[in-house]
C-alpha cells in the first residue's frame, strides 16, 4: 500500500499534514504525536519581526465550529531559526513555513532567509482575516496576488512555493489560476472565514478583536467546494483543509481533488487527531481495496 | 504515560441545582498532579459541542480524578446528562499549578464561587493552615463548607445577597478582615480563584497592602496544551497562555 | 413593550419574519402557526414561469448545518397570483415576494405584476447558489446589480424594495452601499453558502446538483459579521438571516445591525420556531428593561 | 390537536445489535394514523444532528407510537443512546400512507430491509390477507418475524446472504413466485417499501406483469411539511413530495 503522494517536488510519506497555526512550532504536540508519522508539519505563520498578537479574548466556540483571531502572535523570523527550527529538524518529516508580511518586501525576505534555511516549503498567508494590514489585502486582489507570488518566486531557490488562498472571494478559480500562472508550485485552502459573535448579555463581541475566523467543522461544506471548483481550474497540486475531523472527512477533501490534507481545529479536539487520520486513511484504503493514495485525488464521480 | 486518555465516568450526581461531581476513573489518570492544575475534558462525541472544557482538579485519588462543575452553557449542561459508565477523552494534568508556600507562613486562599475547585486542593495539602475566604453570589455558590471545615485554619464565607456569612463580595470581607487583623495573620501570601473582576480586586487590594501572592486565571481554551495561542493573558512580559504558563500567575505579573 | 419595527415605510408588528424558501407560501406551516402574529411572511422565491428545480437528492445535513439546491422549484407569477397570494393576504401580516429572474427584463416584469397585486415588500434574490443562470451573477457583479436594483425601483409604485446581497463576495460593504445607493429600501442578508458534500462510499455528491447553499447554525457568525459589516456601510435597514436558532441568536442579529430578522432553517427543526422566537425576545426584552425593539439595533458595545 | 409536540420516550430497546424499538408516549400523540405515515423525530439536543429524521410509524396505541429503526449515522447513532424519560421533540403524522386495497384482494406486501417498519401496520390492518416478501441482506436484517407470520396469509422470507429463507434478492424470490404461482395468488396488487433499488426492481416487475400496486418512497427530508421542497421525486406529473404527496406513490407514477 502506496500512502505516499508528491506536493510538486516535494514526496510526503503520507497525505496528512498539519494546518498552521493549529500545531505550535511541533514542539506542542511532540507529547501527543510521533512527528516522523506526519506527512508534513505547517508551523504557526512567522513574521520578519516577532509579534506580540492581539488581546484576549481570542477564541470562542460557534455552532460546530469556533472563532479565533490571534493576530499572528510569533516569535518572529530570527528566533524561529534559532530556536524552533532546530527542534522540527530533528524529526524525519517535512517542513513547511507558514508566513505573513506587511509588505511585499517582507515576505520577500522571509522567504529568503527560510528558503536560504533549508525549510522543504514556504506557505504564503496571504488569507489571514485577522491582520489589519498585509495578508488578506494580497489574498483578495488579484494583481496584488500575482505580483507577490511572482516576486517571493524569483527569491527562492529550493524550498516549494504554496500559496494559502483566502475563500472570502467570489470566485475561487480565479485566484487559485492567478496562483499557477504567477508560479506558485501548490494552493492550499481554506483559511478560516471572516465571522463574528455577540454575547448578548454584555453586548460584546466574544473576542476582543470583534471579527475572528471561523474554523472547524462547520466550515467544511465550504471548502470542500471550493476545493472541487479550484482542482477543475489547475494543475497544480492542492492542500485541502477546512474542518477535517476523521479519516472520512480526509478521504471527501482528495475526491474533492486534494493531493493532502491539513488538520487544524481537529488537534484541539483529539490531540493524536492526525494521527488517527492517517490510520483511518490506511483503514479505507484497505477496505475498499485502493492501493494507491493517489488514485483518490479528484475521484469524485458525478 | 499519556496525558490524552479515555476514562471512565464512576460518578456525575448534582452537589446542588446548577453544580456537579464528576468523577473519573482510568488506569492512566496521573498521579501526581498540582493544585490548581487541570484537565480539558470532551463534552459531547458529537460536534456541538466541539471543544473540550477546562476544569480543575478538585482531588486525586490513584486511578481517579474528581472535578467539581457549575452548569453554565452548553458544554457543562451537556456534561450534566452524561451517565455512568460512559467514556470520555481527557487531556491532563495541564498547566503549572500553585507554588507551595515557604514553611512558616499561613497563607490567605480567596475562592470565589466555582474558583473554590482550584483551591480546595492546595487548603488540603496546606493541612490547616491556612485562612480560606470564600464567596458566591449565593448560598448555593457555597460548595463542600463541612470538608472545607476540617481542612482549613479559618473559614470566612460571605455572599452577595447575604444568604450565608457576611452580606458582601469575598474581597470587601478580605479587607476589613486585613484592616483590623493584618498582624494577627502570620501571613504575607494570597492564593486567588474566582472571576475575573474578583481576581482584579484582589490583586489591587495585594499590591495596596504590598502582599504577595499567586492567582489563577481564566481564559477560553481551545488545545490546553499550549499551541493554538488562544488562551493568553496580557502579563509585564507580554502575552502569557493559561494553559502553558498558567493558569498560575504570580499577582505581579498580570496587566489589568 | 414596544415590538414593532419599521422596515422602511412598512410598520412590522415584531421584527420577526420567515426566510424565503423554508416556510413554502405560508400555508405549509399555518398549522403550527398563527400567521397573524408573525412580522413579515417572505414566500419561496417566485420565477415569471414555472419552474420544475433540480433532481433529487435536493438536501443533505452538514455539521450543524445543511445544504440545500432545491433550483427554485416554484408554481411561476400566474399561479402565485391566482392561488398562493390570496391565501396569505387572508392574514393580518405583511407579505415580502422573494423573486428571481433570469434576465434583468423578467425581474422587471415580476415586480410590476407584484407591485400591481400590492404585496408589501419585493425581495430581490441575487444571491442563490442554485440556478445556473441569473441570481447569483448579480450578485456578484457590482455593476450589474445596480443596474437592476435601479430598473426594478422605477418599475414599482408601492412596494418596499429590498435586495437580498450574496454572501459570497469579498467585502459586502460594497455590494450593500450599491443597494442604498440605486434605491433598495432595505438589504437582506444573508443567503445561503455555496457548499458542497461527498458520500465517501458511493465518491458522489451528496446532493445532484453537485453544490448546493449552505443554512443553519453554522454559517451563523459569518452572517453576524456580515451584517455588522452592512450595518456600517449603510443607512438602509437590515433584514438579517443565516442560522438563527432562537430568540438570543436573534437578538444577536439585532444587536450586530439588523432591524428586523429572518427564521429559515430552524422552521425545519421547530415548526413553531418563528413563535419561539417572538415569544423569547419579549422575554428578553423584559428581563433586560428594554422597552423599545428599535433600541437593539447597532446596540453592540466594543 | 398538534402534530408538532413532545415525546416521552417509555422504551429505547435493541431488537438486535443494529436496529432498535423505539415507543414514544404522548396524551398528544394523535389515534388516527394510517399504515405508511411517519412522524419527524429529533435526535438530538444540540444542533449536530441537526434535523429531525423520518421514521415510520410501526404500531400505534392510543398514547403511544412504535417505531423501529435502524442505526444508519450520526442521527440514529444519537437515537440510540436516548434514555427512557427523556422528552423529544416529535412531528407527525405525516405524509399520505398507503390506500386500502378492496375487499377481494389479497395483496403482496414487500419489504427491504427495515421497510417492514412502513408495511407491518398495512399488514395488520389487512388481517390475514396479504402475502408478505420479505427480504434482508442478512438474516439480522429480518426482524419480528413471529409477530408477522401470525399476521399474514403467507410470509416468504429471502437474505441475499442466505443466512435465512432463499438466498436471493426479496424481488427475485417475487419474479419467481409470480411465475409459478401467479394465477394462485389472488392478487393484482402490489404494497413495497424498501431501499430505492429494490423499489426500482418491482416498479419494472410489476409494470411487466401488468400488476398494479404502490411503492412508498425515500428521500432526505428537512421540514416533513411540504415547505422546504427537499424530499421531491419525479413523477410522471413532475416533482412531488416525498412528505407530502408521498410517501406511497402510484407505481406507474414514479419516473426512475
Ligand atoms: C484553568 C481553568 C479551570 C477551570 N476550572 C473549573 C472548575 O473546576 N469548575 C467549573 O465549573 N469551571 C471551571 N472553569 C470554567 C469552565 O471551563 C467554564 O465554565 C466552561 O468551559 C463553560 O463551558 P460551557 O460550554 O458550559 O459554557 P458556554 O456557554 O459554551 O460558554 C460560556 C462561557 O464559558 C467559557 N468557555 C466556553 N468554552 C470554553 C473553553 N473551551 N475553555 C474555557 N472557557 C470556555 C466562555 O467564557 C464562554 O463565554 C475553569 C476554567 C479554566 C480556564
Ligand atoms: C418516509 C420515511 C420513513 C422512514 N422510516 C424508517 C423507519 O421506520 N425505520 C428506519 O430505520 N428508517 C426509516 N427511514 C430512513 C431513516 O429516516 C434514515 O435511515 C435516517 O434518517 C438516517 O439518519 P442518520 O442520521 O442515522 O444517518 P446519516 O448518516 O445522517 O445519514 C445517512 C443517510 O440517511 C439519510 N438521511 C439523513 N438525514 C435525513 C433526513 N433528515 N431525512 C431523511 N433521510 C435522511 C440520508 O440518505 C443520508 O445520506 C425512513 C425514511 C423515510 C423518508
Ligand atoms: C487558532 C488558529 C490559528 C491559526 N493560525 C494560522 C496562521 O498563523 N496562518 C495561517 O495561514 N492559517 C492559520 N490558521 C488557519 C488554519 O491553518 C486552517 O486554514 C483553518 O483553521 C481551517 O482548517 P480547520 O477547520 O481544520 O481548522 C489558524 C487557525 C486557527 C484555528
Ligand atoms: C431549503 C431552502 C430553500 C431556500 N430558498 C430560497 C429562495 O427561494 N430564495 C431565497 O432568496 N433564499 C432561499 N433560501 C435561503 C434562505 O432564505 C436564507 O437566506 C438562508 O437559508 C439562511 O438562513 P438560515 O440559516 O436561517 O436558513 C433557501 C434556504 C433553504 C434552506
Ligand atoms: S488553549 Fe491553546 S494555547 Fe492555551
Ligand atoms: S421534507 Fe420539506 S418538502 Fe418534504
Amino acid at each position: 500500500m502506496d500512502l505516499t503522494v508528491h506536493i510538486g517536488k516535494l514526496k510526503l510519506k503520507n497525505p496528512v499534514m498539519t494546518a498552521s497555526g493549529t500545531f505550535g512550532y511541533g514542539e506542542e504536540y511532540s507529547e501527543f504525536v510521533d512527528l516522523n508519522k506526519l506527512g508534513a508539519i505547517v508551523v504557526k505563520g512567522i513574521s520578519l519581526k516577532p509579534r506580540e498578537g492581539n488581546p484576549s479574548p481570542r477564541i470562542c466556540e460557534t455552532s460546530c465550529g469556533m472563532l479565533n483571531s490571534i493576530g499572528l502572535q510569533n516569535v518572529g523570523l530570527k528566533e524561529f531559526l534559532k530556536t524552533k527550527l532546530p527542534y522540527v529538524r530533528k524529526y524525519d518529516t517535512k517542513l513547511i513555513v507558514n508566513i505573513l508580511g506587511n509588505t511585499l518586501q517582507e515576505y520577500v525576505k522571509l522567504s529568503e532567509a527560510l528558503d536560504d534555511a533549508g525549510v522543504d516549503g514556504i506557505e504564503l498567508n496571504v488569507s489571514c482575516p485577522n491582520v489589519k494590514k498585509g495578508g488578506i489585502v494580497f489574498g483578495t486582489d488579484k494583481k496584488m496576488l500575482g505580483k507577490l507570488i511572482l516576486k517571493v518566486k524569483a527569491s527562492i531557490k529550493n524550498s516549494l512555493l504554496i500559496t494559502k488562498l483566502s475563500p472570502n472571494v467570489s470566485d475561487i478559480k480565479e485566484f487559485a489560476r492567478i496562483a499557477e500562472e504567477s508560479g506558485s508550485d501548490a494552493i492550499s485552502l481554506i483559511n478560516t472565514i471572516p465571522g463574528m459573535a455577540i454575547d448578548v448579555k454584555t453586548r460584546k463581541p466574544k473576542i476582543a478583536n470583534i471579527i475572528g475566523g471561523l474554523s472547524g467543522p462547520a466550515i467544511k461544506p465550504i471548502a470542500v467546494r471550493m476545493i472541487y471548483e479550484a482542482y477543475g481550474a489547475v494543475k497544480i497540486p492542492i492542500i485541502g483543509m477546512g474542518g477535517i475531523m476523521n479519516s472520512e472527512d480526509a478521504v471527501e477533501f482528495m475526491l474533492a481533488g486534494a493531493t493532502a490534507v491539513a488538520i487544524g481545529t481537529a488537534n484541539f479536539v483529539n490531540p493524536m487527531a492526525t494521527l488517527a487520520i492517517i490510520r483511518g486513511m490506511e483503514s479505507f484504503m484497505k477496505e475498499n481495496g485502493i492501493t494507491d493514495f493517489k488514485k483518490l485525488t479528484g475521484g469524485l464521480r458525478c | 504515560m499519556s496525558r490524552y486518555l479515555r476514562a471512565e465516568i464512576i460518578e456525575n450526581s448534582p452537589v446542588n441545582k446548577s453544580h456537579n461531581l464528576l468523577i473519573l476513573s482510568s488506569s492512566g489518570i496521573s498521579k501526581n498532579s498540582a493544585p490548581g492544575q487541570f484537565y480539558m475534558i470532551e463534552t459531547a462525541s458529537s460536534y456541538d459541542p466541539l471543544l473540550k472544557r477546562p476544569f480543575s482538579i478538585l482531588k486525586q485519588k490513584s486511578g481517579a480524578a474528581h472535578f467539581l462543575y457549575r452548569i453554565k452553557g452548553k458544554g457543562t449542561e451537556r456534561m450534566r446528562q452524561m451517565k455512568n459508565g460512559a467514556a470520555v477523552s481527557v487531556l491532563g494534568p495541564l498547566g503549572n499549578g500553585y507554588p507551595l508556600p515557604g514553611k512558616n507562613l499561613t497563607p490567605i486562599l480567596i475562592a470565589g464561587g466555582i474558583g473554590i475547585a482550584s483551591l480546595f486542593p492546595l487548603a488540603e495539602k496546606l493541612g490547616k493552615n491556612a485562612y480560606l475566604f470564600y464567596g458566591g453570589r449565593t448560598k448555593e455558590e457555597l460548595l463542600m463548607l463541612d470538608e472545607l471545615k476540617g481542612m482549613v485554619k479559618e473559614l470566612i464565607i460571605s455572599t452577595n445577597d447575604g444568604s450565608a456569612g457576611e452580606k458582601d463580595t469575598v474581597v470587601d470581607v478580605l479587607k476589613d478582615y486585613l484592616a483590623s487583623q493584618l498582624s494577627a495573620l502570620s501571613s504575607q501570601l494570597i492564593y486567588a480563584c474566582g472571576p475575573s473582576p474578583m481576581l482584579e480586586a484582589v490583586s489591587m487590594l495585594a499590591t495596596e497592602k504590598g502582599i504577595k501572592g499567586y492567582i489563577s486565571m481564566e481564559e477560553n481554551m481551545a488545545c490546553g496544551v499550549g499551541a493554538c495561542l488562544g488562551c493568553t493573558v496580557k502579563t509585564k512580559k507580554g502575552y502569557k497562555r493559561v494553559c502553558k504558563e498558567g493558569p498560575v500567575f504570580p499577582i505581579e505579573e498580570i496587566v489589568w
